[in-house]
């Protein structure tokens, strides 16, 4: 079980295989894992985005996200779970968050990481601030399908 | 008691600082907090809350020394 | 959309990146990317598992993986889609098979790439033939759940 | 009209064979080539099958040339 919340950009495959290796001596034993990618686009609600501040509160947010792979080991059977989310500056194309959840069954890793991304999602204290290309800088909101859009 | 009390975010910037210290004579709940931090204008429907990092509702009583921290729904991911 | 059938050991992790690289131009659409990996591991039913063939049916195997990957695209909103999947000769925690589902938003990304691994496990002509520690070799017979059982 | 019949996995082995040739004067159904090509054996439930690689049902009419092929629930991925 792992959790980083980084201000340095991150290459999620790299970062997996790197995991997985320190995992090598339970490697025997997963069959399935099943990650989540979020890059960061260059636009939102229609306008071009230049650039975006992730605010978070820390530790809370490294607690919660500790907290919610603790949960999931407890409620699937999975053999373990890593969390990475960047904060800071980012720019378009970076990755913004990576969740895997490694299991016996697909089924299994498909749930758990569904649920770590969406606790994440609807709970962890992060918020984006975007920087239009023309200059505007705003909060983006949340709405309650989880989406993440834009309040001017 | 003295109880520290944050804001992320835009709730930040509205309130116009992201720390402040409040002292109290008798024990506040969550709720009260905000409204002794902000003007005495009720706390929005829309924030979230913590105490000591976990989530809380309004009517969480605070202890001296408590850190409670006020922000707005959250947006990462 | 690619869709490889392979006798080759495959990194899963390296291909996907490869795969990203290719479809840079495209990058900036997408925002989220779901993916499945499958390992073989080193026992099944209770037996200790020390080698694997995969019979595979070709070309149908991989018309049929093509077929699923185009219905994904015309089902949900998905940028592209990567399956790879092992065949012959395979050891324990070799990589068998390997989907992706790229696509602008997270429910969309985890639904198509569930479909696409659902579709492949229940429909890709691929059969697995496993020879045992103490040598017995025996077929892996399907079950209902789509887990894959043996069959003495 | 001719078709071939393959079959894969436990099925090749059962049969003890991976292709044989059919041969007949008449339009066959796949049900019929199974009958013929194993000895006039009822075709099994549990036996999918395909013709020219594509999903098929056991009534469904050959022409010739055409490959049908029989195998067991698939277990890949």
């Amino acid at each position: 079980m792992k959790v980083v919340v980084t201000t340095e950009p991150f290459n999620a495959w790299e970062y997996i295989q790197d995991y997985e290796q320190q995992m090598r001596s339970q490697a025997l034993q997963w069959g399935a894992v099943t990650t989540f990618v979020g890059t960061m686009r260059d636009f939102n609600e229609g306008d071009d985005v230049q650039a975006m501040f992730l605010e978070h509160y820390s530790p809370m947010t490294e607690n919660y996200l500790e907290k919610i792979s603790q949960t999931a080991m407890f409620q699937w059977e999975i053999i373990d779970t890593l969390i990475v989310h960047r904060v800071g500056e980012i720019v378009p194309q970076d990755n913004i968050v990576l969740v895997a959840a490694w299991a016996a069954h697909r089924g299994t890793a498909y749930e758990a990481s569904r649920f770590l991304i969406e606790e994440l999602k609807h709970n962890a204290p992060f918020w984006k601030h975007e920087t239009l290309t023309n200059g505007e800088k705003r909060w983006v909101a949340a709405n309650t399908s989880g989406e993440a859009q834009t309040k001017i | 008691m003295t109880v520290t009390v944050k804001f992320f975010a835009s709730l930040r910037e509205k309130v116009g600082t992201g720390s402040v210290q409040l002292n109290a004579s008798t024990p506040l709940t969550v709720a009260q907090a905000w409204s002794q931090a902000c003007n005495e204008t009720p706390l929005p429907s829309h924030v979230l809350m913590a105490v000591n990092m976990e989530y809380v509702e309004p009517t969480t009583v605070l202890h001296d020394g408590d850190e409670v921290a006020f922000f707005p729904p959250v947006t990462g991911g």
